[in-house]
């Protein structure tokens, strides 16, 4: 029989003003296995859980109800107090008698909250007999992290994490590391280049002793859990010999063919063996396997580039590679693209060569852009006169399935007027707004420095239609200011469009087991409080994929998410709640209805085997390294074979059967 | 005092849990008749729970969690979403009256939301009454009720089998092949076994046989009286004639069904065995009833709409392939007795089942014949805690019988040897069909068609149907 | 010879009898009869916007219960017809509390599930553009045809032709009978519509942005599929039968943004301001500020076709069967210099 | 600039709501981008444009938004429907102010006033959409 104690809170006059706290301790003496009642003013207080304590040696009490405020309030410290007493925490349960009655029923004749607490208080003593012991659940840690995306945020913490002295694997899918940034000209607010500040940073990584670099590599599979991952990760073919690659450059000089370069919106060519940008890092060259004559015509023809190269690295029979790699932590910092114009047909996106987007405007200012930094427009190369933005393209649009706000686009857009000022002194700009939001540092002077200095012309309105007359871009919309629909002809037509998540987002995810909004940005643990960490215990978040997010902020979340990894390798070994499902092997009939059920393929297969080794059958088992205890399984379970350990079938009908 | 409405709120940790302290927070008055019960999310709620819930005297439930797409565990909700959708289904068709058994989705910060669904259900099931009908059954059929066992009553114009003067029904005309099959395969050992039927040594019916000499082959028949449903041999519990070794069995279209499940469930293995297949153009239900011919009206329910008459899967097939018969063609008296019920109000169609079940004797006939009830260890074999009341006395009759048809949702082939078994002549052909209705029309899905898909309790999709959930 | 449930609507039983009686020709060649339905009512031409507008969708709903009983499809040619058809066919399926009102008033239990299709998705659905293409007898010699569509084929999305403004349905019509398609950014832009009624000056102006923008991209001929535009779109170019231009087809606007735009007065604004109650001469249509912005050059007219004259022409129908000489802007002169009717009668006498 | 005073409607704001009934639409889900405005093809000749109307509707400014001549141009063309990023109809807020104002006995349009020899030479189908939107 257990010895149960009782302890009612009455908190101040929080419980006290609606339930008669006394009578709840005195009828709770007559429930089976109590031994012990107490009324205390505040339970929480240090001499509240002193008194806890003490009752529970005196008494030598083993099992602990606290009938007061909610489990997510006092919990851990009832549990902690009950330990520091000896006790096993996990003999110790809340009776929530504060946010779930007295305060939710304000009866002053206290008839009802008595009633209710009393319920309550049942109920919880009923469950807490059924407890049983629980031990903190122990993991190794391989101190080893994968990043995953060679963007800003992912150099930021693979630098961060690097420099700590762990081993980071940084995992990029482009030829280059580098992301998005690289594709930008200048950076708000300061107006310095994108890459002279990024390119140290990407060399730095890629020199780094403690960071592997995989360019043209994409994660394959993730299994495992906090500390223990083990990852493959596919090196696509790039038909150059990395290890012997000096990377002279012979190859793409000396390649005869051409393709338009996605790096650059396609807006410029580059060679059929190339490096994406001049600064890429590596600068180890791949082969387009789609256009190269090699591999789309005859295997004869050209061949240029394998008899130039000095160190003979050309294979042009290479395959995919796969690596494996066991890491204790997994950082994502996919990044995000842009939503393309062609779902833009209001505007004639895809159909005019001179509507282009935001990201294909940075290319043409960019200095190692294809236009070499001058502001040519697409469609025959001329100079533009008038350059007409349109922010919120896509964003802020349910109509195109988008209700968020893209965050950067507003400064950038006043960014791009004045590189387009600075570049076309007589050129004029137009742009369309909803809204100027510029909360970060210096971004509201630098809107207004658009406005009041570069001569930006600021129409507050919607842009509905774009069309052609006359040979030039007719932009048909609003300025709700004026109250006025309003016409300009434009020579190049810039869309803001929306920052949308990676194509194959939400792919990576369910090979991560993370979760993920309804667009398929990731989902934080929390967006205040933990919001680089993912509800997948050891995975964590950075930059863009969480979000739309400018440089600054990519750029702390990939060191916030850097020191969590740092945190959690700073320990030999894990320990977690033990709140995880396990198996009676006895009973399994292998039906492996939870190992499809479960979210976090925590269910493996175990071998029964006889003495002599003979394998007799497999039964479910758990990992408790990856089982976060969500007790699908369970309620999969036919023959419930398997439970939940802290929400035992036991103690929940013990729990019903108290009612 | 007067009565007061009794609830028991199964809510999520991380939301409903969160947000009903919210609403404590910000002092949102509420009624005081719900009772929560934590659990870490509305995927750990097992049909159980709330079957218990009402046993104890619970005049509703609520179950409550995040949100779709907020789930603290990725895709919890979302399997509980598909539960759901299966015991709604199951308890409305009962006549449970869907007031009582209210699902929602309550996030952390919707305090109102949760104040305002306790309100509403309060006053919902205050307005239906007390559920103690739930509670009603006499237990006709209990020894201890001192009433006469229905098996008893039913066993004095039982017949053992065929009566002397009718003529039996002839061998299929593809017999001698199906003979030749299973020597050959016994001869050459490829397997240890062969199950199929033949008749009794000393009466006039078809049993189920276990070849396993050569020589004895001459034993297979097929006729229409072959209505059992042999692959409740082949899982595990049938421990004995997996000693013997691999198995060949004689399977008809609509037995294979139910093995597409043992494979899909992997209690057996595809190489583990060897399907004899048989064209079959419709079995006896009962096969003392048979009076000399195959009569429409002695058809086995499942022959009715059957579109398995020539068998998939099978590694050899005897017989020609045969074509839907006129007799076969729907809907089935099942189905009319179902689109019946549904027109029914709730209270009748408890009513229905109230009577039905209160005959149940607990004798797990229905599971012992269900080749899907494979279960070592059954869950009413499980005394800690004992969810299903196994006593003589009639408490855990419904229990029994939604437990038994929950675990059988979206996995049950309706071959109907249950229902053809039940001594009580309790109709469970009408659920496990109406089960199989629901699966169709929420999920597309019909059982024992794919032996590579997982049975559609355990998996979900996003777009799973919500419109009953608050 | 297949036949398919026809509604021609109001119009075409009236002004637009060329587009009837092309559109019956020519499918009777093509091996299809439109087969009128028994009974009809007016659709009521414009469908009711507000939900509480019942009575408004009663029209239409009887149209579609009288399509049910001649056998579940219905075919229009009339955009406006199509559209509101196509609208209230919606509200029934999806609207239940709409659906009962509708039905105990109507005395009926209908539940939506009537298909309406344009004459355009018949060709195309049903005969194929491809075996169209091999029935055209007369050679169109790649006439450049500007295709409306207007605002009722397109808008909205949910009731649109082929899912609205991105479909290019009209275009393969006219490049299957030998046309060389002019797809011009006006296509779906509005004529003006019942503006005919009160606002000539709005129409002229909308009418005309719409034929300038087929001109400035090379058509020689506009064709269309709604009576309205029809007459909108000819009426802006000839008022009255007369030959005198109502107004030019260069946008009627200049570039508010031009060099001095702040400076200049709002242009949208009626001389006498806000708050001022609807003139009386509202119904007349004077709107100076219009008037004042058209840059009068004249410019030659564009012929306006029905896409079943086009369609009839391509068939090798003699003209006088298709009425190309009812319209008001004769497209006979276009036809001739292209050689394409001449070459017929010669081939006919 | 005018000025408008806003009193009235803190509590309670009448006209919107029956704008709101009447058009089927949530006015509260409009931002005021003013897209409606830029597409609409008929903005040049309208006193107060589309957007506006409805920003006076929310501010339940019942006299400028039915005095203005807008709802009496809109021509239900949809193009405003088609852009907006919101998912709203403002042809269906236009109309539901025409159908208000027409009950009053309010319209553009007397039935003298429709011009010589249109109902004869004009289509029905206008004749029978100007009949319904414009004439009392």
């Amino acid at each position: 029989m257990s010895k149960i104690g009782v302890f009612v809170c009455q908190c101040g006059n929080n419980i006290a003003g609606t339930v008669d706290t006394a009578k709840v301790a005195d009828e709770a003496k007559n429930l089976p296995g109590v031994v012990h009642t107490e009324n205390c003013r505040f339970l929480c207080s240090s001499p509240g859980q002193q008194l806890v304590k003490e009752i529970i040696k005196t008494n030598g009490l083993d099992k602990v109800v606290i009938a007061a405020c909610s489990p997510h309030m006092h919990e851990k410290t009832f549990r902690k107090a009950s330990e520091e007493a000896g006790l096993n925490p996990f003999q110790c349960e809340i009776a929530n008698i504060r946010e779930h009655c007295s305060w939710v029923h304000e009866d002053k004749t206290k008839v009802i909250g008595t009633e209710k607490s009393l319920d309550i208080t049942r109920m919880t003593v009923e469950r807490v007999r059924r407890n049983g012991p629980l031990d903190k659940i122990r993991v190794p840690v391989t101190k080893k992290a994968l990043v995953i995306g060679g963007g800003v945020a992912g150099i930021q913490a693979a630098l961060d994490i690097a420099e700590a002295g762990h081993e980071v694997i940084l995992v990029e899918k482009e030829p280059s590391i580098g992301g998005q940034m690289a594709k930008l000209s200048e950076t708000f607010p300061t107006m310095d280049c994108s890459q002279c500040i990024l390119t140290p940073k990407m060399v730095e990584a890629a020199h780094h002793p403690k960071i592997r670099l995989y360019t043209y590599s994409e994660v394959e599979s993730v299994e495992g859990y906090i500390g223990n991952f083990t990852v493959k990760i596919r090196k696509k073919a790039k038909s150059v010999i990395e290890e012997l690659c000096t990377e002279c450059g012979e190859c793409t000089a000396k390649c005869p063919f051409t393709a338009p370069n996605e790096f650059d919106s396609e807006m410029g060519k580059r060679k059929l063996i190339y490096i994406p940008f001049p600064q890429a890092v590596p600068a180890i060259p791949i082969i387009d396997r789609d256009h190269c004559p090699k591999y789309v015509k005859d295997k004869k023809k050209c061949g240029v580039c394998a008899k130039v190269c000095g160190p003979n690295c050309i294979d042009f029979d290479q395959e995919d590679t796969f690596v494996t790699e066991k890491v204790g932590a997994v950082l994502v910092a996919t990044g995000y693209e842009v939503m393309g114009v062609e779902r833009f047909p209001e505007f004639g996106g895809g159909r005019y060569k001179d509507v282009i987007t935001g990201l294909d405007f940075e290319r043409l200012a960019s200095a190692s852009g294809p236009t070499g930094g001058d502001i040519k427009r697409p469609s025959d190369g001329k100079v533009p006169n008038r350059v007409v933005f349109i922010e919120c393209s896509g964003s802020r649009d349910e109509s195109k399935g988008v209700a968020y706000c893209s965050n950067i686009c507003c400064m950038y857009t006043a960014k791009h007027a004045m590189l387009y000022k600075h570049k076309v002194h007589e050129g004029q700009s137009f742009i369309f707004y909803m809204d100027i939001r510029c909360g970060g540092k210096r971004y509201e002077e630098f809107h207004r420095r658009a406005v009041e200095h570069e001569g930006a012309v600021y129409l507050r309105g919607r842009v509905s239609r774009v069309y052609e007359r006359n040979g030039r871009l007719l932009v048909q919309g609003a300025d709700t200011l004026s109250g006025s629909q309003v016409e300009l002809e434009a020579d190049l037509v810039v869309l803001a469009t929306a920052v949308v998540p990676r194509i194959g987002a939400k792919d990576l995810a369910k090979r991560l087991g993370i979760s993920y909004d309804g667009y398929g940005f990731y989902n934080e643990y929390h967006p205040k409080l933990r919001p680089v960490e993912t509800a997948t215990a050891g995975i964590y978040l950075a930059g863009a994929c969480i979000g739309p997010v400018d440089i600054p902020t990519s750029v702390a979340q990939g060191s916030a998410a850097a020191s969590k990894v740092l945190a959690l390798f700073s320990n030999e070994e894990l320990s977690r709640e033990p709140v995880v499902a396990e198996v009676n092997t006895a009973t399994c009939n292998a039906c492996w209805d939870c190992e499809t059920a479960c979210p976090y393929h925590a269910i493996q297969r175990e071998a029964v085997k006889d003495r002599a080794g003979n394998v007799l059958r497999y039964v479910a088992k758990v990992n408790e390294g990856v089982c976060v205890g969500c007790g699908v399984c369970v309620a999969a379970c036919h023959s419930k074979t398997i439970d939940l350990r802290g929400y035992t079938d036991a103690q929940i009908y013990a729990a019903i059967c108290a009612l | 005092m007067s009565w007061e409405p009794k609830i028991v709120a199964f809510v999520c940790n991380w939301c409903t849990y969160a947000g009903a302290d919210l609403a404590g927070v910000t002092r949102t008055q509420y009624r005081p008749n719900v009772r929560l019960i934590r659990v870490p999310c509305t995927g750990r709620v097992d049909p159980l729970f709330i079957i218990k819930a009402f046993e104890q005297g619970a005049d509703g439930v609520l179950i409550s969690g995040c949100h779709p797409g907020d789930c603290h565990y990725i895709s919890g909700n979302l399997h509980a979403k598909r539960r759901w959708i299966f015991f709604k289904g199951l308890t409305d068709f009962v006549g449970i009256e869907p007031e009582r058994i209210q699902y929602a989705w309550v996030s952390a910060s919707e305090a109102n939301k949760w104040a305002k669904m306790v309100d509403q259900a309060t006053e919902t099931i205050r307005g239906l009454g007390p559920f103690t009908k739930y509670h009603a059954l006499k237990g006709t059929g209990t020894a201890a009720n001192g009433g006469a066992c229905p098996l008893l009553v039913w066993s004095e114009a039982w017949q053992p089998g065929i009566p002397d003067e009718v003529p039996l029904p002839e061998d299929a005309p593809f017999v001698p092949a199906l003979r030749e099959k299973a020597r050959e395969l016994l001869e050459k050992g490829e397997v240890k076994v062969v199950i199929g039927y033949g008749w009794a040594k000393r009466q006039r019916r078809i049993v189920p046989v276990f070849i396993t000499e050569p020589g004895d082959v001459s034993r297979l028949v097929f006729n229409p009286l072959c209505v059992n449903n042999l692959s409740v041999y082949l899982p595990r519990k049938q421990g004995d004639i997996a000693k013997l070794g691999k198995p060949a069995i004689v399977a008809k279209g609509c037995d294979i069904k139910t093995i597409t499940v043992l494979l899909q469930e992997e209690q057996i293995g595809r190489d583990g065995i060897v399907i004899l297949g048989v064209s079959c153009s419709g079995v006896i239900y009962r096969q003392e009833l048979w009076a000399g011919k195959a009569a429409p009206d002695l058809l086995a329910p499942k022959c009715i709409g059957c579109d398995v008459q020539t068998p998939r899967l099978a590694d050899h097939v005897v017989g020609e392939p045969v074509a839907r018969s006129v007799e076969q063609q729907g809907p089935s008296e099942v189905q009319r007795q179902i689109e019946a019920l549904d027109r029914k109000s709730p209270g009748e169609r408890w009513d229905f089942w109230a009577e039905h079940f209160d005959r149940c004797i607990k004798c797990y006939a229905c599971s012992q014949v269900c080749p899907l009830c494979y279960c070592d260890r059954c869950i009413t074999e499980k005394n800690n805690p004992q969810w299903v009341e196994t006593s003589a006395h009639p408490q855990g009759n419904f229990s029994w019988n939604l437990v038994r048809a929950i675990h059988l949702a979206g996995r049950c082939t309706y071959c109907g040897e249950c229902d053809r078994v039940c001594p009580a002549n309790i109709p469970l052909n009408l659920i496990n069909r109406k089960l199989a209705v629901v699966s169709e029309e929420a999920f597309d899905y019909r059982s024992g068609y794919d032996e590579k898909a997982h049975p559609p309790m355990v998996v979900y999709h996003p777009d799973d149907k919500e419109n009953f959930i608050r | 010879m297949t036949s398919i449930p026809y509604y021609p609507g109001c119009t075409l039983n009236t002004v637009a009898k060329p587009f009837d009686l092309s559109a019956r020709r020519s499918l009777k060649l093509l091996g299809i009869e439109l087969a009128e339905l028994a009974q009809w009512n007016c659709c009521g031409a414009s469908f009711p916007l507000t939900p509480n507008n019942i009575i408004g969708l009663t029209g239409p709903t009887n149209v579609l219960i009288q399509s049910q009983k001649a056998g579940g499809t219905v075919s229009t040619l009339c955009s406006f017809c199509y559209n509101t058809l196509r609208r209230t066919n919606q509200v029934i399926k999806e609207d239940e509390g709409r659906r009962t009102v509708i039905n105990d008033f109507l005395g009926t239990s209908y539940e939506g599930d009537v298909e309406v299709v344009h004459l355009l998705e018949v060709l195309r659905d049903r005969l194929g553009f491809s075996e169209l293409k091999k029935r055209v007898t007369r050679n169109l010699k790649k006439l450049k045809v500007g295709a409306y569509y207007g605002c009722t084929l397109l808008r909205p999305k949910s009731a649109a032709i082929d899912g609205g403004e991105t479909t290019r349905i009209f275009e393969e019509f006219l490049e299957a009978i030998g046309c060389e398609a002019i797809e011009f950014p006006n296509r779906g832009e509005c004529c003006g519509s019942h503006l005919a009624m009160s606002n000539e000056e709005v129409v002229v102006r909308l009418s005309g942005a719409v034929v300038a923008s087929a001109q400035a991209f090379g058509a020689e001929l506009v064709t269309t599929t709604c009576p309205l535009c029809f007459y909108n779109l000819e009426r802006s170019q000839k008022a009255q039968g007369s030959d005198t231009l109502l107004a030019t087809r260069s946008e009627a606007v200049s570039d508010p943004l031009h060099g001095d735009w702040l400076s200049r007065p709002r242009q949208c604004l009626s001389p006498s301001g806000r708050g001022q109650t609807p003139r009386a001469d509202a119904g007349k249509g004077v709107s100076p500020p219009m008037r004042e912005e058209g840059d009068q050059t004249p410019g030659a007219t564009l012929p306006v076709l029905y896409f079943t004259q086009l369609l009839g022409l391509a068939l090798g129908l003699p003209e006088e069967e298709l009425g190309l000489g009812e319209n008001l802007i004769d497209p006979r002169p276009v036809l001739r210099a292209k050689g394409i009717v001449r070459e017929q009668l010669v081939a006919s006498s | 600039m005018m000025k408008i005073s806003l009193d009235t409607i803190s509590e309670q704001n009448a006209f919107l709501d029956q704008v709101e009934r009447e058009s089927g639409e949530d006015l509260s889900r409009c931002y005021q981008c003013g897209n409606c405005s830029g597409s609409c093809p008929v903005s040049f000749a309208m006193e107060i444009p589309v957007s506006q109307v409805i920003r006076f509707v929310q501010l339940g400014q019942e006299r400028m938004a039915l005095q203005a001549n807008s709802m009496w141009l809109c021509v239900s063309c949809l193009q405003c429907q088609a852009r907006c990023p919101k998912c709203l109809d403002p042809s269906k807020v236009m109309e539901a102010l025409r159908r208000m104002s027409l009950r009053q006995g309010k319209g553009p349009v007397a039935l003298a006033q429709v011009p010589d020899g249109f109902l004869e030479r004009s289509p029905q189908q206008a004749v029978v959409a100007g009949f319904r939107k414009l004439i009392p």
